[in-house]
């Protein structure tokens, strides 16, 4: 296997969450190509083949818009994340663009404190660029759980 | 003594008190009264049921049930709780089977719900068994009446119910027929969890005056602004159901008591960068951007834009509930059409810009009834009456949804 | 208005209300009623307790107490709450101590539950302390008769229990000891949560209707079938205990309505790549390959061929309840012996080949009981009787169950 | 029938029932008697609220409220509930407006809590809009009256409430007068989650007897002993508040039964490696080192040397509480004062060298409630009255809050 | 430490959780050696030293067993796992034998959805073999709560 | 980016989660320099610049003190953590010193098997020392959660 790849993918996802969990939302799409796809789904949907899921995105403008919507326009009450991933697991590597495979966990804690299992899943990556330059050509986030607490503001 | 107990609800539906959404015995009456009297309850589409032998599991409120599509290709409902000791018969959400059988003991059923075999019923080698006067006819899980109007299946455990036409009258049905023109097929499911009592949702979905102002999606890109032409459809006999849509505004927009009041819904100025997430197209050929449709008790046809969906909501205990989307289409869209719905999927469900907002406003009113003692929801938005108006100013449907929940709770 | 209020369970047991599992007074008389009744709780092995000043820590239904080898080298058992103000006394599992001193204000007592001590009884520096009049015999947590029976230990807090073996019966008592020939050393523990009543557990381990119809491992394996021999013991005063067992088949297998039936839980094809864990012994000389004993109201004594525990199982609220597992052998067990034992435990526990299955069916009866109204148990496998029988094609064992519970509880 | 409905509590102070703890109805009536009954309830510190359009939120109880430092710099109080449909007006811990609008439906409220706008209230287009007759007046969230004593502030629902001072009592109000002698500024905040009902905490604050006995750091350091010079002040009224103090040793130790007694707390071996915790300074000239102040029902101003905190104790259900810690200093403190503070926040909170064990010791004795049955609590140390006296060896304070509680429930 | 070595026994394990959260089951006895060790037990057990655990495997056959059993006999509601798994540390490499440890939390989501934290614990792991061809010799699934809740089917 | 120091700094990660969750707290004050600074605070309190939190330590001695009030003094139930970290981002890396980031969460076992999600929130630290001798100067143990569920005795 090809070490640097490995710690390179797994310091690209290092810092996606980390973007995501100190809540620097405006630098999310850069972690995208455009166009990309970004979709959010339940297991149950993905394995049915069912194209609709809980938020799809084909375009950074459509991740900006999502960033935008959520600082001018949709009412949520104050939340973070904590991303929790684990076994990166490279299942692709040629021409530029590499597959990657990794578990998750979110956990969303309310302002007041409140602390509860978001959600769970698998995130389906194709990465393309190399180095320090690379970007998610694709990120399928695939819930295990059907059910989204309340409401899904921040991204996955 | 319960909040029920003491019923502390004066006359009339313009006051609600806080009680009903925390109280154990109104809880308990609410699935023997609404859930399993007199009313037709959301089951799933005739499109989840293709061939004979497919099978869905849902609830009737509480009650667990099994929809099917028999093998003589009907569609058949009962309780999904076996004769013998009460076991689950199903417990996938879904499936093919030409008969049940029950994992603890095997006794078997038919998909019309009648007991076909109870194993080792004559006993083995002469000893043991079912007692002679055994009569398997007397046995069989509760049996559910199917209705179907325009490929949206619901079902009922009460003989009182009215045929599924009569129960929601002529309006109701002309605006379901509307959206189940043609066959559909499923896009996608999606369950969220709501911080509330199921009725906060109902409410919620009957208030069409909170819409462009909770929303700011809605009204930011025209989508649905309560100075748009549009208005509320309540079926004549005020059974609770609802209709609720606005449209494209024609011509020139005239200023209004909206535009003059100062909203924090309103950002003129704020704009996509993909607006590609609002080409739709007017499919319906009325210029009818919006339409909420809701049954009583907890069913909802949506159409907003070219996002379609049934939605069912469902009580967890006194505080939560269980909003269930499925998301569809028609059987004969193209690549094209489909990919419309699937962006525009983003404006609704638990994510979606401008339903986002529905999933925790409820949780917002739930929080403040430990403390509410007897105090009152105050329902006087439009007035007093319940009736159809080409306004959306007004909290009639939640009046009319009261008065039939008064009527079948008999409180 | 409660469902144990309304008491809506008719005459006889071959009928049990759905009720029982979801109501809130049918859970407090259970504590009052049955555990703190006139009934014999399991508590621990003796094994647990070899030397003075051992004790272990468990539960009497809800309430929490302490079992322990006093100095003198009795064993003792008492609530597990201080008589000052009620702080927990141990809140270990086990441990050993010469006296047992309360962390909240360090009043202390010996081992037979007796107040020793009350730290400044005479205040400090002749201020403050405990009136004059306070009488420390007068203070003590309230005591546990223990029963003994092959070194499996009993508690009870009620003086109108009988004596623990006129409770058990000759019959039980026999089966007990069979078992409980020699001293015996524990193996391994085990919790399992159950997602149900804990009395739908009970009826799950008195049913030997199920086993080889829900257990499809059991029957592929001939480690147990309906056809084989074997059967059912009641003691004759019908006091809610029974035991099931089965035996190897010896000579040629006669086909029987068993092996006609079309059974999902057959599939003769089925072989083990590794079938070592089977490789057992028929330590007990009977050829008896599975005998499962249960007493009233909540302990189960297993043996599965070389696979010996004891189960307890407790309510933990309604719907919920813990289930646990202490797996021994013999303390004089030789390596080989106890490598048989090990392996075989993968038969047992949560993730037990022939065990598994019961830890989920009484969470699929538990899932129904919200809608299930006033619907009731079918019990009339085997008839209407509950004595010993040679068939395991009965729900006998059920009745005696219920039996006893109705007399007990008052309903 | 529940607990209460049954009132199973003889006479007087010097028994308490478990079942007060574990009982539906007495937390029902808990919130209307108690929290919303003739008594103040801490909300926060002024210093919390140092700018017009500052607010905070917090409870009463279970009733969500809002405080708020007015335009016109007085400080208000009113529910977190809107008049209309019941949602939370302020869904953030604090923060700063010129007035509060409802998300749902755009309501307006003052920082008096006077509705001052009505969305669409003359409808739109002449359409839909409130009855002429709808009067804004007539509708606003429930007011508290707010007492101030040295920048605490408390607030009441009820008009029979006396006057804070009165409520208080002089022997209250100048101990808290002693810490709050200077503007304060807070430090930090903290929650932490007792797995116990929230009396169980109070009874450990007003229980003097505990601290050198479950605290063993206590006791080691010598920050406080039953034999060092100490007391408790309890209001003439005996209105169910108290202050537990302890001081410095003057000169040489003379032995006690404190010193004979064997105790586990008493560890005179250990030492600290890094002893700059305990560099405090007697910032109140008056030798004093631990000073506890409850104030009936819920709030505690602490200070143990340089640590000074308020604390909160609310129900979370039956068996859950929620404490809250507020850390402060005072505004014009040093930076090495204020590290002073630092350190020695290590001694209190969920953490806390002297504290960490009142975080457990009250869900021990929830653990034995469930089992108790009638069972009762004795509160005899320091005999049967509950007046101020100068020894810790005493539950007298006990008895003065149950007195109180008695009086305000009627049970 | 060794660098390769770390990459090496980490890409091992996401390997081994993957193949487990993804249902691929009967690709699962292959990350044994043959015979090897493979038991669930809890912390309480392992610590008082008692043998009889959850489940317990010595050969590939009975972990194949273990497999077929889910697959032909057992009865249990569809449901997958999730295994977050972090901090692997080798504590020994010698002679072809590596010693490491990692802490792990399994997240069991049953097919209506519900998500429940189902048990956490320790991997205690015995390698052998080199390079992509290692195999667990011994895998001791050491875990934290000692009670299982509903039922253990799948394997951790 | 550097991948040996990356590899290292994880892996002096993993032996102080592996040190805390096996309960060998006397090893625990020798991650830290000394001086150093341990703060274990929540996010609400570090974002508003409060300095009191849950529990401070300035010296290596206070650390120790921490531990021998834990066997000695203080009265709690038995319990262990389980510690799942993930994604340690360096976010410098200058003479010697190594600034890092990692998310966290930890798992409460109490000795009857209860299990709880403790709390999560982010480690944020200042290394010295090189290769397997770095050290602690400064971890900030900074908690989404502001609620602590009924004690913390254990360090984080
Ligand atoms: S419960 Fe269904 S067959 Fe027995
Ligand atoms: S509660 Fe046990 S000594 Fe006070
Ligand atoms: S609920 Fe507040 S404005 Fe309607
Ligand atoms: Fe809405
Ligand atoms: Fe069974
Ligand atoms: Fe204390």
């Amino acid at each position: 296997m090809n070490t640097t790849t490995q710690i390179e993918v797994e310091a690209l996802l290092a810092r996606y969450v980390h973007c995501i969990d100190d809540g620097k939302l405006e630098e999310w799409p850069g972690f995208f190509a455009d166009p990309c796809k970004y979709l959010i789904t339940s297991a149950e949907n993905h394995e049915r083949n069912l194209p609709v899921g809980i938020f799809i995105a084909t375009s950074r403008g459509m991740l900006q818009d999502r960033v935008s919507a959520l600082r001018e326009a949709n009412i949520y009450e104050p939340q973070r994340y904590r991303h929790i991933v684990s076994s990166v697991l490279i299942t692709a590597d040629s021409g530029g663009a590499v597959t990657a495979q990794a578990n998750f966990q979110v956990i969303r804690i309310m302002h007041d404190g409140t602390m509860d299992l978001f959600c769970t899943g698998k995130y389906a990556d194709r990465i393309v660029g190399t180095g320090d330059a690379r970007t998610y050509a694709e990120k399928l986030v695939i819930l295990d759980n059907k059910r989204i607490d309340t409401l899904l503001a921040i991204p996955l | 003594m319960t909040a029920l107990q003491s019923n502390r609800w004066p006359e009339g539906v313009t006051r609600v008190p806080y009680w009903l959404y925390n109280d154990e015995d109104v809880a308990k009456r609410e699935q023997a009264s609404v859930f399993e009297g007199p009313t037709w309850n959301f089951l799933c589409l005739e499109a989840e049921l293709p061939k004979p032998g497919d099978y869905v599991t849902t609830f009737v409120g509480a009650a667990p049930v099994i929809v099917a599509r028999d093998l003589d290709g009907s569609v058949t409902g009962f309780e999904n709780r076996c004769a013998h000791r009460g076991a689950l018969l199903c417990f996938k959400s879904h499936g093919n089977a030409k008969q049940i059988s029950c994992i603890y003991h095997n006794w078997t059923y038919d998909l019309k719900g009648n007991l076909t075999g109870v194993t080792f019923q004559k006993g083995i080698k002469g000893k043991g068994g079912m007692p002679p006067e055994f009569n398997k006819a007397e046995h069989h899980p509760r049996p559910l009446r199917i209705g179907n109007i325009g490929g949206i299946l619901f079902g009922t455990f009460s003989d009182r119910a009215p045929a599924l036409e009569d129960y929601l009258g002529p309006e109701i049905v002309t605006r379901i027929m509307r959206v189940m023109r043609r066959p559909v097929k499923v896009l996608g499911y999606c369950d969220q969890g709501l911080p509330n009592n199921w009725k906060l949702y109902m409410e919620n979905v009957k208030d069409p005056y909170h819409a462009s102002l909770l929303h700011t999606f809605f009204t930011t890109f025209k989508i649905n602004r309560l100075s748009q032409p549009g208005g509320i459809i309540i079926d004549a006999k005020q059974t609770g159901h609802h209709v609720s849509y606005s449209m494209i505004e024609r011509g020139q927009h005239t200023a209004s008591e909206y535009d003059k009041t100062e909203l924090r819904a309103r950002k003129e100025d704020y704009r996509l960068a993909d607006p590609s997430i609002l080409d739709g197209v007017d499919e319906f050929g009325d210029g009818i951007t919006l339409q909420i449709l809701a049954v009583f008790p907890n069913f909802i046809l949506q159409q907003i834009q070219n996002a379609l969906a049934v939605r069912k909501v469902l009580p967890l205990g006194l505080a939560k509930s269980n909003l269930t989307w499925t998301h569809f289409g028609y059987a004969d869209d193209d690549e094209k059409m489909t990919e419309i719905r699937v962006k525009q999927s983003n404006l609704v469900g638990p994510a979606g810009y401008i339903s986002m907002e529905d999933g925790v406003v409820g949780g917002f009113v739930q929080r403040t009834v430990a403390g509410a003692g007897d105090a009152m929801e105050v329902i006087e938005m439009g007035g007093h009456e319940m009736a159809t108006q080409d306004t959306r100013a007004t909290e009639a449907p939640l009046r009319g949804y009261w008065k039939m929940y008064r009527e079948i709770m008999g409180i």
